[in-house]
């Protein structure tokens, strides 16, 4: 197992340079520049003089040479620095520095950090919580009514597109609802939101719910979906039959030697969904303006912010590639045949 | 059938394959499964040479082998005069008509998407022999060959039982005139009622077309029934070979002794009296077998010496040969 | 009511733009977004007042001619700073601190995007602690672009000093707190996200600002800021809500807040390309051929004016943000020319000129011709839902004159890009009619007017840089802007300002279609809103309070 | 074993007329009919008949393992220890599941749980059924390990099934069915997934195993060779229903039904006289579509006549403790004279 | 040894079988008369309605359901119903091409991995790059990179098809390829493979013979799928902005444009919601079905 991860581990580096070689050519290719939204009156000497100023006009190789010392090498240090109070040198070196902001770029994502944990990891929690029994029962009780209507529920949250399922709640709950009920919710997520007190947390909760909910939606209809095709996969095992045959009561071979089989592919299917909520939450945040990493990304898009876009994109290969070993080790773990040595 | 020519129709020497195992940081070959280390039999024009030993002793890889399904690690296999394991792949594709295969599973072996007629039709279509008509012809020429209704020619395999799929698998490896047919437990997933059919079926159709079977079994009373001699395998090599009434009447290998003790006897009056050897143990694996004689970690009558010297394979009455330390002195 | 007391009585305000601010310091962005921010903080020496006047703010008055702040030769102007002013951080404004932001913007390596508003000046010279004379190269009737404005504020020299040049894009503490003298100041600046302030107790006016706080939300998309304030009342105070008009009205009904609107020079128009963009030509050639084949025909692009109905485009795309307008300059008032009408369709009366002009329809294609050229073309714009049902209508009248018409739109990012190596940018103008919306900033449009120009063409030689898209080139247009700009006078020069507006649409270089204003929502219980649009909208925000 | 006299015992198992049918999308499949069999204290019964004669299902039906749906038990009682465990109670029936009676099934690899270890599966019976603490459990697991001849028990405890061997994995099923001491043990074909001297080891396990334990045991199988070897008594199911039932010796010396003969007939032995050609049992197995009416072997029968078409025979006496269900009487050499 | 027993059934395409299993899932049945009305409905109904989407007739924006409208008309007076069944063709073949597209490659690549061993570690490494790459961020930048030069070599709307399908394509293939390649490996081992060998077959005829015909039933599934997702993220881009110009209808984008209509119309919102619901609900659906009817298992019993 830890030759394995070490292995994987090594293996990673050249495939995320490669990646990160692709995605700066892509990211650097496309036609969009970062002073395509000045307003128009900036004349095109000026904007030229911007574009030199930021260092759009250097040859690719440079930048990419560029990028990734810094990324690589100076952005560590740097952390490092402050985590510690060494001194590795990094005063005068410039930062991998967004265009839009005129602030590194690192700061930025860390900034944002919070914000999308906070609101796309509850929803991730909630919306497994929340799948993980109805794929159970669903499964136990297949093609009962309450499997039909969870695989109806499910595929429909499959097929609403949160920019039509957001938009609804609000309606719902912050227009319709009058702002001094009870039952009324914010429709803007307020980043600045402090949780010091059970008022506080309250707030936080009620501004949470929304967006939560909306994404959830769509996490539980993936995943329970899966619980279930699993748990029937398993319930057919003559294990099962053993269990059974050994007079265990039925909540004890279900929930003992089934679930725990079926978790196995589960669980790596729900590693593997996290990298994903970072960029995928995209439309959500828009929606409610949680003004996370996917926020981030798509203003660094519009704006042609090349090292945002570059940086974020690359974080979120980091992250697919990093969950993906996770994903392996962890049936590793859990399965005890998997041997990957 | 005694009276066969003594000229060898296959010729297997020092036959060995060898999986690999990857392992380690850099998926470096660790090990290697030694499926087959090692063996060396003749099969005669129209004999048949019976296989037999436990599951994963190697015998599905020697039938393999021998007719080149995989690339071998080691040794020759000859086919009437001409070299298999080593020759090219267009020559190879030609030798194929000459040998043929039956296989374990009749489900498995028959692609379920397609139709009998096609299946049948397959070889004769991949080595272009005859036209489309011809080609009709002689499948249902096949099926009657082995029993089939001539109107089942356009079903598919699920709608078929065990017994009459595995017909279908012997027109095809008979369809090309093979001189030589590898059955790999043919009658193995059978039920007991069908396997006597079809080994019936194979020897008559072996009387009938001069046919040379390797019949891999591990059912001991059914090569009893259908084999001229008998190889047991164990653990990748062959332990005893010889002509099966010698074997079946007194086995020289300790091994050879203990499988046919084992075997059941389906009646209790000779059930009571057959003394049984009950080896203790489970088979090594044979990615890491013992040193020395391969049996040597379950054999009743193990001596210092087979745990540190292999034993050698040879003749040790005419016809039949044994790899054991305890024949070391007759010659 | 609330309109006097203490600084800070009414507590929070909360302020909602769809676009994120990303910055605040103007000279390094230049979107509207992020010097409207930054305005609540740094601030000129002088603003444009809501109807467009100049007005004093750090200064005692505005320098002219009359009052001896601007020279007789007009090439140097001089103003006097109110004394008593403190940066927010307590330390006295100076005349070092105005000179020092001429240096920082005026500085080639520091990409200033506000580098315009110095265009001309020779020098920025201290003259004592609370005097500032700025020198230009040549006479300037109106000197009023260096520190005017809510693009060009003054910079603390103290705080960024270490700022010029290459370095200033790696100071982002200044960049996002910049000290200044506003009524608030940064608690916390969050980019593209969320900017909480605070009022700032160093400021000049006692009892101002009325509010303590303030949160400044962005991102999302007008639809849910307009919603925010108008109908769940979560925020005060959103900015352009460029949404359609029934949605609106809709929101309006919400009860929470109201729309305001503002009109500066901003106009929807049609641009006509003036050169041949045929692709058959080569790269060197498209748009830059003249004449086009057949757009020069007063026929063709007075009945293409004519065929459309104006009222119409603004009640669907902008109601009560929109006018109808035939102008190229409708703001200010003073400059916006009498002498045209364009508010009723004519078909008919299209159908009729462009039949007399001997443009028939001889092939039956459903596209009228005359001497083998087709009146079919090519309509392009960027890509907006507003834009593209404009295109829509425009193409279904035009079709009714005989008039057959491609669509298409490109990406703004792209269309307003100006990458030379893309073929698809509004300068390039590979199209034969293109539609988009451009102002300018203060009140004085003389530059503007600059954009029909014969040498401000795109070409390939100037790597398609340059204003003049619709490649405009007539001599008296020419000889009337350099009138223009030996003039003095606001009478004088309004004449001349419209006499070159009439010339260019006559001419049929543009169709104005919407003059276009903006159009925020602040909450009933906001006051002291004075929507302003030749400036920073929250340029009084100083003066805001609650209404109890 | 002899199959001497056996003191007249009450069967510990009596199974009365059992039919299971199952509902598929094709129709229905009627797996069992109205079989009807018992079994005696010490005494071990052998079940013979080939794939698909109803024989696992027979089993399962026994203590409710079927799935309903798609099974359905149509009829019968299985009266054990007082209880006719086809109406009891669920709870009474996950007693005696795993406590009263154990259970060994066909196929060893994938029996076991994969996930748990070999010391869990065995003591969860031990904990349920004789509510033993942890560590007594773990005692008892060893014991047993140890018991079915499983060396170095106390560490093998905490591996996992896949470390095992298929040999050893069908042991340590043995293991957990006879965890609680059960009355009755049914296995399912528990060793025709394994080789012949592996087979040899079980056999001699189970046999020594009884002795000592002295339990009732169902041992299904298809091989008769097994059956020679361990059974005291022999049912042979043929086409969902019990078509022979007689002591072993009695069955292989004196088979009373076609099928059971022609059985005998097709098996070839490693010992003895090799007949040139073996015999066959042509014909496909019936279509278990519809509840028979006619004898199921009818089609495959050399001693076919009328009777045979018109109606299903009961199982008839035919010697001491031997009964077999048909119509043609082979001491006497012609059709049963009713 | 003839064999005397008679089975009844004649002989038949085994299509039929699947077809047979097929109509016995009431929810596939469903689902498949559902997406065969859509299907129809977007091919024949503009053609039968005889309104043009573009038509613009501003007298009468704005209007609920009526018999003329029924669905009512947008802001400019276009027919509504006109409109989803001219955004219905559009998203449809979107979702079908982009499906077929990343089914063709995903095939490929899974084939190819999977029978070729050689080959197998590269594209393997190449499809866990693929997966590895951060997809939604990429798909905008792609198509920001190259909606403007495919625009001017297909005109507008066959520029963005064409980016859109081949965007949405080749960043979903992967999932295919890697079941495929996991069960042509598991098939490549099953014997009929070996018997084909043995027979001397060579690799093309056998993929095509013998492994292709039975990876389908995975490959159907992923189709159903596919479509689905194809449908979706084309929605999902139209929000951001970055789909289909605004005045080209998909059901994405009137989804998208409705949205802001949502308190005053709510129909607008609810025709395309539902079209793509109901869709993806059906297609679903169909999938379910379809794998249980190509399944030989299932079928069998
Ligand atoms: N492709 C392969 N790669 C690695 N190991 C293999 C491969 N094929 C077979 N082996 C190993 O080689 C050994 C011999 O296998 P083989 O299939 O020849 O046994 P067998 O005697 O035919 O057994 P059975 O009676 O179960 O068919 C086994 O240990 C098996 O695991
Ligand atoms: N779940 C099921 N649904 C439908 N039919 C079934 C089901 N399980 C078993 N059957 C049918 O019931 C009959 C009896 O099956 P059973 O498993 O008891 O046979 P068996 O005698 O144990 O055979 P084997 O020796 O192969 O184990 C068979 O015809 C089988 O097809
Ligand atoms: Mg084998
Ligand atoms: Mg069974
Ligand atoms: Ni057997």
């Amino acid at each position: 197992m830890f030759t394995f991860t070490i292995r994987r581990l090594i293996l990673t580096v050249p495939t995320l340079l490669f990646i990160s070689f692709v995605i700066f050519m892509i990211v650097k290719l496309s036609p969009s520049d970062p002073t395509g939204n000045l307003p128009l009156t900036i004349p095109s000497e000026v904007r030229e003089q911007i574009r030199e100023a930021l260092g759009v006009n250097k040859p690719l190789i440079v930048q990419y040479g560029l990028w990734l010392k810094q990324f690589f090498w100076l952005e560590p240090r740097i952390y490092l620095e402050h985590a510690f109070g060494w001194d590795l040198g990094t005063a005068g070196e410039t930062r991998l520095i967004s265009y839009q902001t005129r602030s590194p770029v690192m700061d930025l994502i860390m900034q944002r950090m919070p914000q999308t944990l906070m609101v796309v990891g509850t929803a991730y929690l909630v919306g497994t919580l929340i799948a993980l029994p109805i794929g159970i029962i669903s499964a136990y009780k297949q093609y009962s009514v309450f499997d039909q209507m969870g695989t109806l529920v499910s595929m429909i949250g499959f097929s609403v597109p949160p920019f039509f399922s957001g938009v609804l709640v609000i309606v719902l709950f912050s227009v319709m609802i009058p702002s001094d009920s009870y039952f009324w919710l914010p429709s803007i997520y307020d980043t600045t939101h402090e949780v010091t007190d059970w008022e506080s947390f309250k707030f936080q909760f009620r501004q949470m719910i929304m967006p939560v909910m909306v994404l959830a939606l769509q996490i539980t209809a993936q995943i329970s979906r899966f619980t279930r095709a699993s748990m029937l996969d398993n319930l057919n095992q003559d294990y099962v039959r053993t269990a059974r045959a050994k007079g265990m009561k039925e909540k004890t071979v279900v929930l003992v030697h089934v679930l725990r089989n079926s978790m196995i592919p589960v669980v790596t299917v729900i590693a593997l969904g996290i990298p994903s909520i970072f960029g995928g939450a995209i439309i959500t945040e828009q929606v409610f303006k949680v003004n996370g990493l996917g926020q981030l990304l798509i203003i660094a898009i519009q704006g042609g912010d090349v090292p945002t876009v570059q940086t974020l994109t690359f974080i979120f290969a980091i992250l697919i590639v990093l969950f993906n070993l996770i994903a392996d080790v962890l049936y590793g773990i859990l399965d005890p045949r998997i041997r990957y040595d | 059938m005694l009276d066969t020519p003594k000229e060898p129709l296959v010729r297997v020497s020092n036959l060995k394959m060898h999986f690999p195992i990857y392992g380690g940081l850099l998926r470096r070959r660790t090990g290697e499964v030694k499926a087959v280390d090692g063996i060396s039999f003749d099969i005669f024009e129209g004999e048949t040479l019976g296989l037999v030993g436990e599951s994963g002793c190697g015998k599905s890889t020697v039938g393999r082998s021998v007719l080149r399904l995989y690339e071998v690690t080691g040794g020759s296999v000859t086919i009437d005069g001409r070299d298999i394991a080593h020759a090219a792949p267009e020559e190879l594709r030609k030798m194929r008509t000459q040998m043929q295969m039956i296989f374990q599973d009749p489900q498995a072996s028959l692609n379920p998407r397609m139709k009998v007629s096609e299946i049948i039709g397959e070889p004769l279509r991949e080595h272009h022999a005859g036209s489309a008509a011809e080609r009709r012809e002689r499948v249902l020429e096949l099926m009657d060959q082995v029993g089939l209704n001539r109107d089942f020619a356009n079903r598919y395999p699920h709608e078929f039982s065990g017994g009459q799929r595995q017909r279908i698998g012997i027109a095809r490896a008979l369809a090309l005139n093979p001189k030589f047919i590898v059955c790999d437990e043919p009658i193995a997933a059978l039920d007991v009622s069908i396997q006597a059919q079809v080994v019936n079926l194979l020897e008559e159709l072996q009387e009938r077309l001069g046919l040379t079977y390797l019949f891999i079994s591990h059912d001991l009373s059914m090569v009893r029934h259908i084999a001229d001699r008998v190889a047991v395998m164990y653990l990748g090599r062959i332990a005893e070979l010889a002509p099966r009434d010698d074997i079946y009447a007194e086995p020289l290998h300790p091994y050879t002794k203990a499988l046919l003790s084992a075997v059941p006897e389906p009646d209790p009056s000779v059930e009571e009296k057959v003394e049984r050897i009950i080896l203790a143990g489970d088979v090594p694996s044979p990615s890491n077998p013992p040193k020395g004689c391969n049996f040597c970690t379950r054999c009743p009558s193990v001596m210092d010496i087979c745990k540190r010297d292999e034993p050698e394979f040879r003749e040790v009455q005419p016809g039949r040969f044994v790899a054991c330390h305890l024949f070391n002195q007759t010659t | 009511d609330g309109h006097s007391g203490e600084r800070g009585r009414d507590g929070a305000v909360s302020i909602i733009y769809w676009q994120a601010p990303s910055i605040m310091n103007p000279f390094l962005s230049g979107g509207t977004k992020d010097v409207e921010a930054g305005s609540m903080v740094v601030e000129p020496l002088a603003r444009y007042s809501e109807t467009g006047e100049l007005v004093p703010w750090l200064v005692d008055e505005i320098p002219t001619t009359d009052n001896g702040g601007v020279s007789e030769d007009l090439t140097t102007i001089t103003w006097k700073i109110k004394p008593g002013i403190v940066w927010s951080d307590g330390t006295p404004f100076t005349s070092a601190d105005v000179k020092f932001t001429a240096d920082y913007c005026m500085n080639p390596e520091g990409g200033c995007a506000q580098i315009t508003k110095f265009e001309g000046v020779t020098n920025v010279e201290a003259i004592d602690d609370l005097t500032v004379k700025v020198t230009f190269d040549k006479p300037t009737p109106f000197p009023y672009g260096p520190f005017v404005g809510g693009e060009s504020p003054i910079l603390q020299a103290a705080q960024f000093a270490d700022c010029t040049g290459a370095a200033a894009s790696s100071c982002s503490e200044q960049n996002f707190n910049p000290i200044g003298t506003g009524p608030f100041k940064v608690v916390e600046f969050k980019p593209n996200d969320v900017i909480t302030m605070e009022a700032n107790e160093n400021y000049r006016e006692e009892g101002k600002p009325a509010f303590a706080t303030v949160t400044f939300k962005g991102g999302g998309d007008a639809t849910a800021a307009g919603r925010a304030v108008m109908e769940t009342g979560e925020f005060d105070y959103a900015w352009n809500l460029q949404l359609a008009p029934d949605v609106i009205a809709n929101m309006e009904k919400g009860g929470k807040g109201k729309p305001v609107a503002g009109f500066g020079p901003l106009v929807e128009r049609l641009m006509l390309n003036q050169t041949n963009p045929s692709p058959d030509l080569g790269p060197e050639e498209r748009s830059v051929i003249r004449p086009h084949p057949f757009l020069g025909d007063p026929a063709v692009y007075k009945a293409m004016s004519m065929a459309i109905d104006r009222p119409l485009l603004v009640e669907i795309g902008y109601g009560k943000a929109g006018k109808v307008t035939c102008n190229w300059v409708p703001a200010p008032d003073a400059f916006n020319s009498t002498s045209m009408t364009c508010d009723k369709q004519d078909i008919a009366g299209a159908n009729k000129l462009l039949e007399d002009a001997g443009w028939v329809d001889s092939n039956g294609d459903g596209s009228r011709d005359k001497d083998g050229v087709e009146l079919s073309l090519l309509y392009q714009s960027s890509t907006n839902a507003v834009r593209q049902d404009f295109q829509a209508l425009i193409k279904q009248w035009w079709s009714e004159i005989g008039i057959t018409a491609e669509l298409r739109n490109v990406d703004s990012s792209v269309f307003f890009g100006g990458d030379a190596a893309s073929p698809d940018t509004f300068q390039k103008f590979y199209a034969d009619v293109e539609m988009y919306a451009n102002t300018f900033n203060g009140t004085d449009p003389q530059s503007y007017l600059a954009n029909g120009l014969c040498d401000k063409a795109p070409s390939p030689a100037t790597q398609w840089q340059g204003e003049n898209i619709t490649r405009f080139c007539n001599e008296e247009y020419d000889a009337l802007h350099k009138k223009l700009s030996n003039t003095a006078g606001l009478e004088a020069r309004a004449e001349i300002g419209k006499q070159l507006n009439d010339l260019i649409v006559q001419e049929g270089a543009i169709i104005p279609l919407v003059h276009r204003g903006r159009l925020s929502a602040h909450a009933n219980s906001l006051g002291g809103v004075k929507l302003n649009v030749w400036d920073s909208e929250l340029w009084n925000v100083a003066d805001w309070y609650r209404v109890k | 074993m002899p199959d001497g006299p056996a003191p007249v015992l009450q069967p510990v198992l009596d199974v009365r007329g059992l039919k299971t049918v199952f509902k598929t999308r094709s129709g229905e499949v009627h797996a069992v009919n109205d079989v009807s069999f018992d079994v005696r204290p010490g005494e071990l019964l052998g079940v013979v008949g080939e794939s698909g004669s109803g024989k696992s299902v027979t089993m399962m039906s026994l203590i409710g393992l079927l799935p309903s749906p798609p099974a359905d038990i149509r009829g019968g009682e299985v009266l054990f220890e007082g209880n006719d465990l086809l109406t009891t109670d669920a709870e009474t029936l996950r007693k005696v599941r795993g406590g009263r009676i154990g259970f060994i099934f066909q196929d060893p690899m994938t029996s076991l749980n994969p996930v748990f270890n070999v010391g869990f599966q065995i003591m969860e019976p031990l904990r349920r059924h004789m509510g033993l603490s942890k560590a007594d459990a773990r005692i008892r697991a060893a014991e047993l390990l140890e018991l079915v001849g499983i060396p170095d028990a106390q560490r093998r405890l905490k591996d996992y099934p896949h470390q095992f061997s298929g040999g050893m994995r069908q042991r340590v099923m043995i293991a957990i069915a006879l965890a609680c001491d059960p009355k009755v043990l049914i296995a399912d074909e528990p060793t025709t997934a394994l080789d012949v001297t592996i087979q040899a080891q079980i056999l001699e396990l189970v046999k020594d195993l009884r002795e000592k334990l002295g339990m009732a045991i169902i041992w299904i199988t298809h091989d008769l060779g097994v059956i020679a070897g361990i059974a005291d008594r022999v049912m042979v199911m043929y086409g969902g229903q019990v078509v022979e039932q007689a002591p072993t010796r009695e069955l292989f010396g004196n088979p009373q039904h076609p099928y059971t003969r022609a059985l005998l007939e097709t098996i070839p032995t490693v010992r003895g006289a090799r007949p040139d050609k073996l015999n066959v049992i042509d014909g496909q197995p019936p279509i278990l579509g519809a509840a028979p009416t006619a004898c199921p072997f009818r089609d495959r029968c050399q001693y076919r006549f009328a009777r045979c078409d018109a109606e299903n025979p009961s199982r008839t006496p035919a010697g001491p403790g031997h009964d077999a269900a048909c119509f043609y009487d082979f001491t006497a050499g012609g059709p049963r004279v009713a | 040894m003839t064999d005397t027993t008679q089975i009844t059934a004649p002989p038949r395409n085994q299509w039929w079988d699947v077809w047979d299993q097929f109509k016995t899932h009431k929810g596939a049945l469903i689902g498949a008369v559902f997406f065969i009305l859509i299907i129809l409905g977007v091919i024949f109904g503009p053609w039968l309605w005889g309104v043009d989407a573009t038509h613009i007739d501003i007298r009468s924006r704005n209007q609920g359901p009526s018999l003329a409208h029924p669905m009512g008309t947008d802001q400019l007076g276009r027919d509504t119903f006109a409109r989803m069944m001219a955004g219905g063709r559009v998203s449809m073949a979107v979702g079908l091409t982009a499906m077929a597209l990343a089914l063709g490659l995903g095939t490929l690549v899974g084939v190819v991995a999977g029978y070729f061993k050689k080959l197998d570690g590269i594209m393997m490494r190449t499809t866990d790059l693929f997966l590895a790459l951060p997809l939604l961020p990429l798909l905008l930048v792609i198509i920001m990179l190259f909606r403007d030069k495919l625009n001017s070599a297909f005109g507008p709307e066959g520029g963005i098809f064409i980016l859109m399908v081949s965007a949405i394509g080749a960043t979903s293939w992967m999932q295919t390829a890697r079941i495929v390649r996991g069960d042509v490996l598991a098939i490549k081992e099953r014997e009929f493979v070996l018997a084909a060998r043995s027979i001397g077959t060579p690799s093309r005829r056998m993929i095509i013979r013998h492994i292709l015909p039975n990876v389908l039933s995975p490959i159907m599934v992923s189709a159903t799928l596919g479509i689905a997702n194809a449908i979706i993220t084309e929605s999902a881009l139209s929000f951001l902005g970055l789909g289909f110009p605004p005045d080209f209808p998909t059901w994405g984008r009137l989804l998208f444009d409705s949205v802001d209509y949502l308190q005053q119309y709510p129909e607008r919102v609810m025709w395309p919601g539902l079209a793509i619901s109901l869709t993806v609900l059906s297609v679903n659906y169909m999938g379910d079905g379809l794998r249980d009817a190509l399944d030989p298992k299932i079928r069998g019993r």
